[in-house]
């Protein structure tokens, strides 16, 4: 039934052109290849083609940056994937899907930092010096929750975060908490997580939705199928088998 | 003078009746006037009228020419243009005296100097083989990571260092080429009368080669005016980043064209000015 | 030896071009000697090595006993007490006139312009430019510039003067009033060298005229005598084509 | 010539024996080769022997100088350079035709061309005015949004097209000024041969005007070279993203000096010939 | 009317300045007319407006009887019919001797290279300079280049030629060469108009002699009358300065 669903509403028929970032980051997608379906991102999207009636094989990746994405006029995917965080402002120039997953908010930062003093409670966060990558959502929850003391600085992509963490140009910065988990432990030297927003003591959670063209008709049929991933609880289990369990990390006071 | 007028008047033509030059050429005005109007609001009509017939017009217009999104942001990304101000004001007389010391390294004569000259050389040579933006991520990661302490790693003062060290480069070369421009008799004047090396250079030759080279400084100032907003990849937040955040809040480049306007209100008269200034150089040199 | 200065065998070349091929000369104090000769016999050279514009090559140049041609003596305190005008002016344009004057000493000697003021003022009321201090270059004519150019070499005190075909660059009713600074400067018993093609004025003013040729010293004598009979056939020929 | 040679003979100097001024100037250049070259000798060991003690040196060596990561990258970044010098070589000869055309467009001066003449002076002043990146940005992302399918809608069409939008506003100016620069005489000489309009232009005035701003076109294009590495932000893999690629990669900034390695090597020695083109101009000129 | 040329009220305004102020005359099949008068007044500006490279503000030009000072006519093909030469020779200075004559007729004739060359190079030998047909203008002297500058209106073939003191920016020993063309030209039969400041040349070859001044032609005769008998007092003085 699914499988009808899609039918003349791709971009090429009978084929799902999916798209996602360059490089595409751990733990999203492993490796860079998004074919392998390895990765949280990979797998639930191979899960949703599954559900629409798209072979592995019906499945193709192409990649693009965040501005390619929402630049009006018509795309070269069916649907965009590299958590992109569900606002009702981008809604109005692009659609989203349902949420496929729910983050929390983590405050990455290094040891010296923490040794420094600083602490998981709003007091300790409002004194540190701050830095995010601008087209993400982290900035608003940043300004909103945390308001830091002193203004942040803003960066291209995640390495340039890191590099200014590196330079201790900025003391933390807030990803998502499974890049900010993978970034503490492999690429930030002596990184560490200094506490975490959990989404559901959130008023505005963080959700990650598939991106479309703007009333693209195959909304349907990918909500169809997330709700469908969700209900199953299929969802849950390739979220419990790629993204890590966060529990050593405190809740932000 | 009136015997002039009353040969005037003898010949038959009086300065009120029109010679048969001045009747062709008022109808050539009036009918070329008729044409530019013309010619001015068709160009006008089919810009207006057939552009938005363009398939995807609507989707531009709503990503690009977004009244709601533009009014929303303008007064932010006005606000973000206070910090480029700000980094220019603190660049420009940094790089002037830079630029000028360089320049002067680069004149230097005795041969005990030849370091320095060396180092004019390759220092104009380098900073301006680079594009700005590189420099400006490696000195803008790069010292700091050199284990400063706060607040001397401070993005602000690294990112301002990359701007220094390229349009240093470039002010260095207009100034010497101002110097060059100097007729060697003015140094010999200067030196008959006794004055030293020093204030031959501080006296004669920089007060004229400076006044020489202001239209060609002037074009460098606006391009580094543009050249701030590449501060943002190491984190300022000045107009280009404030509207780099708002197209992802708002997934609308309509931002941007707000920061364009912002730009074109300051550069269009500099850069009219600095033209005006350099035609009339030129039109004094030739 | 009582010549203020004297030259011996100097030489000056330019790469291969031997310009001045050993000048013997003596200026006596208070004495005016005249230079003439053909284009290129090297009399602007000449002048621009004598207050070490140019360093010669080899030679001796006394100044007051004192051989200031040695090498790597510093030029500047010589320079101070020799002046020098060009052809050319050579005004700075970017200062008044008064400013023209006035920047040498105020650099080197230490004086502030309400020093200088007094005696400077005093200058330009003499040669008629009272009303012109505070005029840049480009407002003057080449007359009044050229009669700056020579306040500002005495504004120096200079010990004697050395003016380089100073009128050759005039128009013609100009020339006048620049030759009367130089009647003037006579009169007070300046010691001057004057490169000059004005022969009428070389033979009314000058004590002693030598003509160049070619970079070499070939005939000098007294005007009188230098004019009415040369004893070179080189001098009479250039006599003949410019008299 | 001998007559001159015997003289000199005669004077006792003999060009073989060294006159006073040469014994002292022999002496003052050995002395002054030794001060430069123990000067410079301890500048560089100053600078070998103090930087390493800094701190965070070795951070830094490690982040910015690391050979291993140098060895990896550089082929890559090579190769990724082959798409710089491709997008300028199609983008070059394009400037060169929009400039020239705009010059032109300028100079029209028939009445009717009035809006032609009003549109060359808003081309100019608008795209000399805005930041090279913003216009990329705009261009880039939104022309592509009216809807033009596959493969109509790459970036490297649109890219360019900002580029060319941009440079070629310099690239008019400069030829506008060469075209003023042209005595009058020129085109009464011209006009006086019975040429037309379009031939007194197209054979006297531009091959003159053009000939004359070389020197000023070439600095454009060097500075265009450079800029092309912006061209990444909107998508194609040059030096500079592949540089940023590989930093992601290896957590490291050693890709970016590697680039900076490869553009120096193309715009040093391109910038001393243009410098070397404008001196001798400038020489001519006075 | 059987003048080739003929001016009639002909004015000319720069601004505020009146530089032609109703200037009549005739210039017959053949005929040589030298314009004389001090500097200023009028003789390049008249000169450009008869092959319109000035427009005249009021007045007619006949040319062959036909009016070619009617506002509004194209003046592209009057202009091949009257060629000029200016003072400065104005020679393009990016094309050789032999491309600058060739420019013109190849573009307003459509005639090729092939075509023009041997009548070109049959002027160039006429002139003394067919060893100096690839030469470009700066590799030749000023007398050099003015005669290339004449070639290159003659090589348009035009029925009458203009000539605007083309010998007064040269050395006085490269002047003969040049006007060895216009004795030339004059055996020929060539129309001329001819401004010039050698008195000596007009009284020998002109067949009339205007005299202007302040813009209008003062006296015009036969060459031989107005130089011995001057009727105008302003005439009488201009000759007398200037002979
Ligand atoms: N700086 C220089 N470099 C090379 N040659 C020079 C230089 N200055 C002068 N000369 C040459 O030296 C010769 C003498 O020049 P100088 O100016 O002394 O002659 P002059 O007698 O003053 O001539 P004039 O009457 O034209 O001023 C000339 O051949 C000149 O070309
Ligand atoms: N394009 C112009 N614009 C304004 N004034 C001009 C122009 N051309 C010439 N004049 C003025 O017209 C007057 C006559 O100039 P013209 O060149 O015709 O004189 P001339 O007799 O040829 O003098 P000369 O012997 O110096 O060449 C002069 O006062 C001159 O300044
Ligand atoms: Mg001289
Ligand atoms: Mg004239």
């Amino acid at each position: 039934s699914h499988a009808n669903c899609a039918a003349e509403k791709t971009l090429t028929e009978g084929t799902l052109t999916i798209a996602t970032g360059n490089p595409a980051y751990y733990p999203w997608v492993m490796n860079d290849a998004p074919e392998s379906g390895e990765g949280f991102e990979a797998a639930v999207a191979y899960a949703i083609a599954g559900k629409m009636g798209f072979d592995a094989d019906a499945v193709t990746w192409v990649r693009t940056s965040f501005d390619e994405a929402i630049q009006p006029g018509p795309k070269n995917f069916d649907f965009n994937m590299q958590q992109y965080s569900i606002t009702p402002e981008r809604d109005e120039m692009v659609d989203f899907s349902l949420p496929y997953y729910t983050s929390a908010m983590a405050v990455l930062t290094t040891q010296s930092v923490v040794e420094a003093g600083a602490t998981a409670t709003i007091e300790s966060l409002k004194g540190l010096k701050w830095g995010a990558v601008a087209t993400t959502t982290a900035l608003p929850i940043l300004n909103n929750v945390i308001q830091p003391e002193s203004d942040a600085l803003l960066y291209n992509d995640n390495a340039d975060v890191n590099a200014a963490i590196m330079a201790g140009q900025i003391d933390a910065a807030l990803y998502d908490l499974p890049t900010a988990l993978y970034l503490s432990a492999v690429v930030v030297d002596g990184g560490a997580l200094l506490g975490q927003f959990p989404a559901d003591q959130s008023q505005t959670p963080d959700q990650f939705g598939l991106l479309m063209e703007n009333g693209n008709p195959l909304k349907e049929c990918v909500d169809a199928a997330i709700s469908e991933l969700t209900e199953s609880g299929e969802l849950a289990a390739i979220e419990a088998q790629w993204l890590a369990e966060a529990t050593g990390v405190p809740v932000v006071e | 003078m009136s015997d002039t007028a009353q040969q005037t008047g003898l010949a038959g033509a009086s300065p009120a009746k029109p010679t048969r030059r001045e009747i062709y050429e008022a109808s050539v005005r009036r009918r070329s006037n008729r044409i530019a109007l013309f010619s001015t609001l068709s160009v006008i009509v089919a810009i207006v009228l057939l552009i938005p017939l363009a398939p995807g017009w609507e989707a531009v217009q709503r990503s690009f020419f977004n009244g709601r999104v533009f009014a929303a942001t303008f007064p932010g990304l006005a606000e973000a243009f206070l910090l480029n101000v700000m980094i220019f004001a603190w660049s420009a007389p940094l790089i002037a005296l830079t630029g000028l010391a360089i320049a002067l390294c680069r004149d230097a004569r005795a041969p005990a100097l030849f370091p320095l000259r060396m180092f004019g050389v390759a220092y104009t040579d380098i900073f301006r083989g680079l594009p700005v933006v590189l420099v400006i991520y490696i000195v803008g990661f790069g010292i700091p990571g050199l284990g400063l302490p706060r607040p001397w790693n401070s993005p602000y003062i690294w990112g301002t260092l990359a701007l220094v060290l390229v349009y240093s480069a470039y002010v260095a070369e207009v100034i010497r080429s101002g110097i060059d421009s100097i007729h060697q008799s003015q140094r010999s004047a200067a030196a008959s009368l006794g004055l030293s090396d020093g204030d031959t250079m501080r006296f004669v030759v920089l007060p004229q080669a400076i006044r020489n080279v202001v239209p060609a400084n002037m074009n460098l100032f606006i391009a580094l005016q543009k050249d701030v907003a590449l501060l943002s990849f190491i984190g300022p937040v000045e107009i280009f980043r404030q509207a780099g955040v708002y197209k992802s809040l708002y997934a609308n480049f309509t931002p941007y064209v707000g920061a364009a306007l912002i730009f074109l209100a300051l550069t269009v008269p500099a850069t009219r000015y600095a033209d005006y200034l350099m035609n009339k150089q030129n039109k004094q040199r030739s | 030896m009582n010549a203020k200065l004297s030259l011996r065998g100097v030489r000056k070349r330019f790469g291969d071009l031997e310009v001045c091929k050993g000048i013997d000369l003596d200026v006596a104090e208070g004495e005016m000697v005249c230079l003439i000769g053909s284009s290129g016999s090297g009399k602007s050279t000449l002048l621009r090595c004598m207050n070490l514009l140019e360093p010669i090559d080899d030679g001796e140049i006394w100044l007051d006993g004192v051989d200031i041609a040695e090498p790597g003596l510093d030029p500047q305190p010589i320079r101070q007490r020799i002046g020098i005008v060009f052809q050319s002016y050579n005004l700075f344009p970017h200062m008044s006139a008064v400013e023209n004057v006035m920047l040498a000493p105020r650099r080197t000697k230490g004086l502030s312009r309400a020093d200088l003021m007094p005696r400077i003022s005093q200058l330009f009321e003499k040669f008629g430019l009272a009303d012109r201090m505070q005029h840049f270059p480009d407002q003057l004519s080449g007359g009044q510039q050229q009669r700056v150019a020579i306040i500002r070499a005495l504004a120096m005190e200079p010990e004697m003067m050395l003016f380089d075909e100073i009128t050759s660059a005039l128009d013609p009713e100009l020339v006048g009033e620049v030759l009367d600074v130089l009647r003037e400067l006579r009169q007070q018993g300046m010691t001057m060298v004057l490169a000059t093609h004005e022969m009428g004025f070389a033979r009314e003013l000058a004590d002693k005229v030598c003509f160049l040729d070619a970079g070499m010293i070939l005939e000098q004598a007294p005007a009188e005598q230098l004019f009415s009979a040369p004893k070179e056939e080189r001098t009479k020929a250039f006599l003949a084509r410019v008299l």
